[in-house]
């Protein structure tokens, strides 16, 4: 039997509501996220930029579900004062590409009152934010980022690459007592998958093997996990059985997932949408260049977006973003 | 103060052109398209056809997401425009940037901005330079009434204030951000008072006529030039259309509200004003009309053919000389 | 309004205490102990001591690189600060944060901070979960005439104005930023007029003086308690040593200035005035000041004697839980 | 003969007195770079909080030499207008932790206004920054977060080792016309090494190697090419031959050098203050895991401060900061 199919938004929609429904102390915020504020013909006319929260103001009114100012350090810094206080914000930066304007709150005060205070606080704070190339955004809405919050300690990064694993690691980062970061790949969040109606969550910090296989491993984060299981299936023709790891959680990272594949298979090829430089991509092959170096047979390959902005115009963009070509590509490469 | 009739017909050039170019966007949009996603600024045409009237091309403009109509009153050419929406390889940007970055540097115009407040630090910089070098350009930063939220707005008009730089702060006041009404999100009635916390001049202005828009820019621009230091020019206006080209305005604003809007417009209001007090005939005004209506035709056309870039394309431009 | 004679004791000891706390801080480093850089707020203790003597337990305050001050006032335990400032395991902070950051949570102390501008967010965030929660708490942030020139300030005030939120933003204006004149870098003569800005009360008071702080500080808190919104209290005041510990304050401002606002100390005249008033005997007060050495006697005694944190402290106290 | 010997800090000077002196269109702004702005009896009151611009505005004078508001936003962004218009501007970022509150400017628009306007703008942008961990500044102001930047394509980074890479990358970064980021270690501003007095320019784009050495390769940034440095003698005494290479510019990155060197010495060891995730650590890592791999006799060790915030107290910080001790240790750790 198969059960409920429902789209990577809906998901988002889901794990929030069933937290707010859980614990009073959960408000969400962002621009928009109800939309039409102080009008009361128009309540909840957007549902956030990306329709993602419709009818979260309407089950839980405007104290909970706040729009906002234009003002992302003003709000984002109120959801860690709120947090470090008692409440449990959910706070939506719209575009990862906005981070430029409130790094701040993030890097110096979530991510380290913490530790500064001597553990003595918590900060169960989660922030969504949409990432990725996709429809012709260009430069400044169309980054992938997560390796700058990846890089700070005291942040905790997810990238779920379907609804099932949104719905999971969503609900896990609302009730974690840490700042969590989830990034959300705009191009496939009207995207279906099987998904529960009840809530459940899924570890922050654990991996899962999309795909067995033994001769080389694919490690992919959030949209590019698709990417990998689909060059995976192409790869299978030509009698290359590849293994598919769905990164999910960037920090922590779940290195033993990934260590023991590649102890398996011998071969590294991450595929990440991020730029090269100082990358997630770098950073898994890092890894394994150091703790699994023995085992491999050949060069650690990374699949990349380029060292450049993203591009407006369609052709570019789509020649920007990893594709099971260029996946396929190199990794038939570790055999020339 | 009279308006010359070159002016007047200037004025009504630019704005007739940005209301054709924002229509035939939207129209090309709906139709399905391959052009960019983008913000109309059909509706809001008097404010930059109004500060831009006195402007000349060394003078700098950095604008917003919404900045099709800044562009065109700066002088950009929208036959490039369009190719950029179209991302063809002729476009202003090389079809790189898209709606959200259309540039003419040689035009003064230092482009669309796609970061909420961004643009506003970076006016001030280019008024600085004039200060720096002692020139009488000034700058003019366009941006909306959900932008005077942003950090950057504060920290630029105080920076501009303290060294008394020659830049024009012209809040396009359409009372929303996205679907977010301005007196919610803004907490004092007239965004032109937040001069107030900087020592300067702020002035509020019909921006859906022309010449208030003008009058009042003219003499803020003058200020500049003369080492007055900056004004906030605060325009109350309206936007046509959704927020995007993707968004259905009527969840979160009544169709009385916009036709209320519509009858003011900036276009007609004008026209009417002119024709009624015999400044320009009535031909005049329907020549530019025409002309604008082939220019943007011509555009399109263009646009269409125009070649994609290559794919060598992804990787050049990102630095002067690298490695 | 009368101050009622515990207050008026309160008030005295809270200066006094961090007088004593500053004083020997700074004696410590120009010594060459191992402490902590640091700023010390000595000159500037009425505005602390004015506000913090309405607040509860409960209230919160988010406090800056200047932090001493607000820290004893909310109640912050002076020998665990001592301690800190040593790097000691013992500190409020076990050491890990030293004088920028020192904090305790269970006190409504939500930390001084080390980037300027960046608590008065956190500030807001605070009066927010108040708000949610339906609680009277309120929630004051403390920051410098220089802060207010950052972005972060505007984005608070109008968030806080626009929600209404139980905060209140007390700028502590000492005329500089570092080395910076309050002149040179803010564009408006009192600071407070930037609530002109958000539409919320903006008042001025002389912050040398403890009853004035208090009487205003009385206002807005009220005002806050009873949902009516914030206020920006800007305290006129004067740091009396350089900007950090390592700093020569004589490159930037004369001797005779120093003295001038030496001549108006907020402890040496509020003393005259509750005695000259008969309000306080001089020996209580002079049992304030004992007390107080006795203190920080302790506490510097304390510090130096108490263990360094254990080098398995370095990897601790990042993540709730992690893997 | 020994030349002259200045410290780092004359060096920033006297890179920047050079360039104003050649090319008015230069200028310098930041907070208290002079100092007592507006005052007359008390100009050049600081020079910069770290003294390095003293003499500046005495000699060009404030037109040129602008203090400015604790307006990072501002400022930043007015540099990135002016060097997009006709200065040259050299703006301060007094410490690199607050990079939170402007890094909008630097990332969305310096670093991609070239390339969204199709090429047609250049951005002859210079910023000083000062970062690590030195002298008990904690976790606000001890950062080294130089990879954040280098991940952003559009910026040049540049790091110099002292005072002589100092004078040679600043006056490079200066006449170059993209935006360079220059990062200056704190802790050896004070530290003095032989630089002509006359102006010269070093490539930015190019390592240089330290020491030679056949049996590993050391990769030193700023100032843990210092560390490596004294590591290597250590090393020596011991019979092991390090290589070390001072890496001096993050982005672009010299590759060749550094796998010229690994191809000759078959192990690498990097060293790095900055924290371990998507770092420069990584970054050169993972370069080597892949065009290198074959040559590589080991696994490929990285020595970084750990994934936490910079603690305050003494003993924490340098237990934080890598050390020769941790790199002698990782060394020899190749051949057990
Ligand atoms: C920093 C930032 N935050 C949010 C956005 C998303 N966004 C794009 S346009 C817009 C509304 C802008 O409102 P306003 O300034 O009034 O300009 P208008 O669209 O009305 O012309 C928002 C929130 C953004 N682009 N940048
Ligand atoms: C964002 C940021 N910019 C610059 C600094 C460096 N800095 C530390 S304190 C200070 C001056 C602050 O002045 P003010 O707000 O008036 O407070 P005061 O020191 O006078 O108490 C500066 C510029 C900083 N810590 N954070
Ligand atoms: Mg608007
Ligand atoms: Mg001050």
């Amino acid at each position: 039997m198969v059960g409920r199919e429902i789209p990577f938004s809906l998901a988002i929609n889901e794990s929030i509501r069933s937290e707010m429904r859980r614990d009073p102390n959960v408000i969400l915020m962002g621009e928009d996220v109800a939309g039409g504020a102080g009008r009361e013909d128009f309540v909840d006319a957007w549902g956030g930029a990306f329709a993602t929260y419709k009818g979260l103001i309407t089950e839980f009114g405007p104290e909970r579900v706040r729009d906002t100012p234009i003002s992302e350090t003003g709000f984002i810094g109120a959801a860690v004062g709120a947090a470090a206080t008692e409440l449990r914000p959910v706070v939506e930066l719209m575009f990862v590409d906005f981070v430029g304007v409130c790094l701040d709150q993030l890097m110096n005060n979530a991510a380290k009152m913490r530790y500064m205070f001597g553990g003595k606080i918590e900060m169960p704070l989660t922030v969504l934010t949409y990432c990725g190339a996709a429809g012709g955004n260009a430069a400044q809405h169309s980054q992938s980022l997560y390796s700058l919050f990846v890089h700070l300690p005291g942040l905790k990064c997810v990238a779920p690459s379907d609804a099932y694993t949104a719905k999971g690691l969503i609900i896990s980062a609302i009730r974690d007592n840490d700042p969590v970061i989830v990034f959300i790949h705009k191009g496939i969040l009207g995207r279906k998958a099987e998904v529960p109606e009840e809530d459940y969550t899924l570890p922050i910090g654990k991996a899962m093997v999309g795909r067995e296989g033994a001769d080389v491993t694919l490690v992919g984060i959030s949209s590019m996990t698709g990417v990998c299981l689909k060059a995976a299936e192409e790869l299978a023709k030509g009698g290359i059985n590849a293994e598919v790891i769905d990164l999910l959680s960037l920090s922590p990272m779940d290195e033993d997932t990934i260590l023991q594949s590649v102890q398996k298979t011998q071969r590294l090829v991450v595929v990440d949408e991020d730029t090269p430089r100082c990358s997630m991509a770098t950073d898994i092959a890092a890894l394994v260049a150091d703790k699994a170096f023995d085992y491999m047979d050949a060069p650690i390959k990374r699949v990349t977006a380029p060292h450049t902005p993203v591009p407006f115009s369609s052709v570019l963009e789509k020649a920007y973003v990893p594709d099971v070509a260029k996946v396929v590509a190199t990794v038939k490469s570790l055999w020339s | 103060m009279d308006i010359e009739h070159p002016t007047l017909l200037r004025l009504y050039d630019t704005m007739v052109t940005i209301r054709t170019f924002e229509e035939r966007f939207i129209q090309e949009f709906k139709a399905g398209k391959p052009v960019s996603m983008g913000h109309s600024s059909a509706g809001q045409e008097a404010v930059p056809a109004g500060v831009c009237a006195h402007l000349n091309q060394d003078d700098y403009v950095a604008s917003t997401h919404r900045g099709h109509g800044h562009c065109i009153a700066k002088g950009v050419d929208p036959v490039a425009m369009m190719a950029e929406l179209y991302g063809k390889a002729t476009g202003s940007n090389k079809g790189k940037g898209g709606s959200m970055h259309i540039a003419d540097v040689s035009k003064g115009m230092l482009g669309a901005n796609g970061i909420v407040g961004s643009n506003l630090p970076l006016a001030t910089g280019a008024a600085l330079t004039a200060k720096v070098k002692g020139t009488r350009q000034v700058s003019v930063s366009f941006f909306g009434d959900g932008a005077s939220n942003q950090g950057a707005f504060h920290e630029a008009l105080n920076l501009a204030a303290i060294w008394k730089l020659p830049v024009i702060f012209v809040c396009e006041n359409n009372l929303y951000a996205e679907a977010t009404p301005v007196e919610y999100a803004v907490s004092v009635g007239n965004i032109a008072d937040r001069a107030l916390a900087y020592g300067i001049p702020g002035v509020v202005v019909d921006g859906q006529d022309a010449f208030d828009v003008y009058r009042a820019a003219g003499e803020a621009i003058e200020r500049a030039r003369a080492g007055g230091g900056p004004t906030l020019l605060e325009c109350k206006t309206y936007r046509y259309y959704g927020h995007w080209t993707g968004d259905d305005d009527s969840t979160y604003r009544t169709r009385e509200e916009v036709e209320y809007y519509r009858s003011k417009d900036c276009i007609e209001g004008f026209k009417r004003r002119v024709v009624d007090q015999g400044l320009v005939p009535l031909e005049e005004l329907e020549e530019v009309e025409q002309k604008a209506q082939a220019l943007i035709e011509e555009a399109v056309r263009k646009a269409e053919a125009d070649p994609l870039p290559s794919l060598e394309e992804l990787e050049t431009d990102v630095y002067a000389s690298y490695k």
